[in-house]
């Protein structure tokens, strides 16, 4: 078992963990919280030589991001 | 091989457990939308846990149905609160106020054609999100529709001549590439567009 | 009495979701006591690293417009699928040769092994996809349009 | 190729590359319930929903824009085609996929409607349907990597090992998942919000995606 492969499920774990029940429970918190375990699912990946998924992901998990920011803000107002 | 599936299956099933009894506590309905990413690593982590090749064409859909379902409920969320008409804040950096997106759009839609195929599309995809996010624009609306419509039946077109005259496989290949970069570049600009709503 | 008070509570539709979740992780629960699943040896497309190829983490072919064997499900539907996997565009055949490092930038041109998945023997996969992200779309357009 | 005797002999089996769409006397019967609902979809007008005042001789028809009128047609025929697909596909992740068409025209034809009530039960209804892709693709995923196979037909034979239990349980906890949209209709008094056909669409095809997943289930 390759050092990333551990890490990657170590994160994946400690992540799913942080983001399903944030400290200060607040949207953005958990907004960040999410990036752990998708950095643990990146090094997985990694581990198992899935270079073009792992592109792939990033790019979707941005997207995603720009969706969440959205609707944050349209929820906590200006 | 053998070792490696069954650890990596026992701590990503953890991790669903987890995530699920958190979407059981969860009363918020926004909490709930931000939770459902989360749900979704562990699915992915079950695909990525395959290790083949096969493993990898399984999560590209994976992670479109993902993605696609999370747009169409967030805009379900804004308007069942009656956020439709509250203005989203564009981004005030001061980079983007200057030409660079301009600069580093076309930079990116032009390594994105190169690329091609689905990496292309995403790529190119997002040097149109950078572009509309700073400057704003809904005019092209429909036009954004009928691209994505055609680029659509160019893949069902590039499908069928792989499935049945399999001879020009070549012809087809380069059909499923092109349109499959013109279904991810409308895609994406397409949220970008959504999200530059109340700008003007 | 009881079954009348369990009837109210499942009918009640905000309740549905964490019903659902409930059921899912006690499923997930039960999946990991009945661990470890088997892991069959012989799986379809199996990976093959090759580190000093230029094409690195995809090295799946031969020279371009040879067939190389794919081990997939039906290998005599689909008489062309060797020859997807091992086809480079000239710039990417360009880019092969000059350097070691781009490999991953070479398959997301059009061939290689993923486009034979998910082009040809998969194909059909990746249509419904499609359609799931048109459908996907489309509500969300007419949502944000409906005045 | 040994058949099961469960959904019956194919009659013909069509060859997309690795993914066999076949037509057997179950498949089939669940295809045409599924092709003559698309035709009704196609086919019929929309009813007028009618509010009589109480206490009054007075009632008005309440109008239903024919934006929203086309709209949902289109989801209703989208939804009548993935249910067709679902039934014939003899592929799992296919299968999943099909599944997953089926539940995100369901959330498109119920969140057509302005009602904000009917939103909010549209919203829920998404959720679950998105949480539900997780079991379904998982299933997909545990199957390719315990019996080295997707194709249905494979694992028929017996030259392939058998599928666990949990791995089934998970198949059909996401099917029940993306079909739970009729709970939902019927709660917020969908049949009673205007453009009513469409609606039965839904009920139809959690029906049909409910049962094929039992064949599938058997027979795998």
């Amino acid at each position: 078992m390759s050092p990333e492969f551990v890490l990657g499920l170590v994160l994946i774990l400690i992540g799913t963990v942080a983001s399903a029940f944030p400290r200060p429970k607040t949207y953005l918190v958990q907004l960040i919280n999410l990036e752990i375990p998708a950095w643990g699912l990146l090094l997985v990946m990694l581990s198992y030589n899935e270079a073009l998924a792992l592109l792939t992901f990033g790019g979707v998990s941005a997207l995603s991001t720009f969706i969440y920011v959205r609707v944050i803000q349209k929820r906590e107002g200006t | 091989m053998w070792q490696e599936f069954s650890i990596g299956v026992l701590l990503v099933f953890i991790a669903a457990v987890i995530a699920f009894f958190a979407l059981v506590v969860e009363k918020d309905d926004l909490h709930r939308l931000l939770l459902l990413d989360l749900v979704e690593v562990s699915s992915l982590g079950i695909i990525a846990l395959l290790g083949t090749d096969l493993a990898e064409a399984l999560i590209l859909p994976g992670l479109v149905v993902g993605i696609a379902e999370l747009l169409a409920l967030s805009q379900i969320y804004v308007i069942k609160e009656g956020f439709r008409d509250k203005v989203v804040q564009g981004l005030n950096i001061e980079v983007i106020q200057a030409d660079a997106p301009l600069i580093i759009s076309v930079l990116l839609i032009c390594y994105g054609v190169v690329l091609s195929g689905f990496t292309g599309g995403g790529v190119a995809g997002l040097g149109v999100v950078f572009y509309f996010m700073a400057r704003g624009h809904r005019e092209h609306f429909e036009l954004l529709e009928m691209a994505s419509g055609i680029s659509w039946a160019t893949w069902i077109f590039a499908f069928f001549v792989f499935m049945f005259i399999p001879e020009y496989w070549m012809f087809a290949l380069f059909l499923a590439a092109i349109g499959i970069l013109l279904k991810v570049m409308v895609k994406l600009s397409l949220s970008a567009t959504i999200w530059g709503d109340g700008n003007e | 009495m009881i079954i009348q008070r369990i009837s109210r509570i499942i009918s009640n539709y905000e309740m549905i979701m964490p019903l659902f979740a409930g059921a899912v992780s006690v499923l997930f629960v039960v999946a990991i006591f009945s661990l470890p699943l088997p892991y069959y040896e012989e799986q379809l497309y199996p990976k093959t690293i090759d580190p000093a190829s230029p094409l690195n983490p995809y090295e799946r072919g031969g020279p371009p417009f040879t067939q190389v064997t794919i081990n997939d499900q039906y290998p005599e539907n689909s008489p062309t699928a060797g020859y997807v996997t091992s086809y480079l565009t000239p710039f990417s055949w360009y880019l092969a040769n000059t350097t070691l490092y781009l490999g991953t930038t070479i398959v997301a041109h059009p061939g290689g092994i993923l486009d034979e998945i998910l082009y040809n023997t998969r194909g059909l996969d990746t249509v419904v996809e499609t359609t799931i992200l048109f459908i996907a779309f489309a509500i969300a357009s007419y949502l944000y349009r409906k005045g | 190729m040994e058949m099961s005797s469960l959904g019956g002999i194919p009659y013909y089996i069509l060859e997309f590359g690795d993914e066999l769409v076949y037509f057997s006397p179950y498949t089939v019967s669940l295809f045409l319930l599924a092709l003559v609902f698309t035709m009704f979809a196609v086919m019929a007008k929309p009813e007028r929903q009618v509010d009589i005042a109480f206490g009054g001789d007075a009632y008005y028809a309440k109008e239903t824009s024919l934006q929203e009128l086309r709209f949902r047609r289109f989801m209703a025929i989208a939804c009548g085609f993935a249910s067709m697909g679902a039934m014939l596909t003899g592929d799992i992740f296919n299968f999943t996929l099909f599944i997953s068409l089926v539940g995100i025209c369901n959330v498109g034809i119920v969140a057509a409607v302005k009602n904000r009530h009917v939103q909010n039960a549209a919203y829920q209804y998404g959720i679950v349907a998105l949480s539900a892709t997780v079991p379904l693709f998982g299933a997909a995923a545990l199957i390719a990597a315990t019996t080295g196979t997707l194709s249905m037909v494979e694992l028929w034979s017996s030259a392939t090992p058998a599928v666990p239990l949990v791995v089934k349980a998970l198949l059909v906890l996401g099917v029940m998942g993306e079909g739970m949209a009729p709970f939902y209709a019927a709660k917020a008094e969908m049949f009673r919000a205007p453009g009513a056909p469409y609606v039965i669409m839904c009920s139809l095809s959690s029906l049909l995606i409910f049962l094929r997943v039992i064949e599938v289930v058997l027979v795998i």
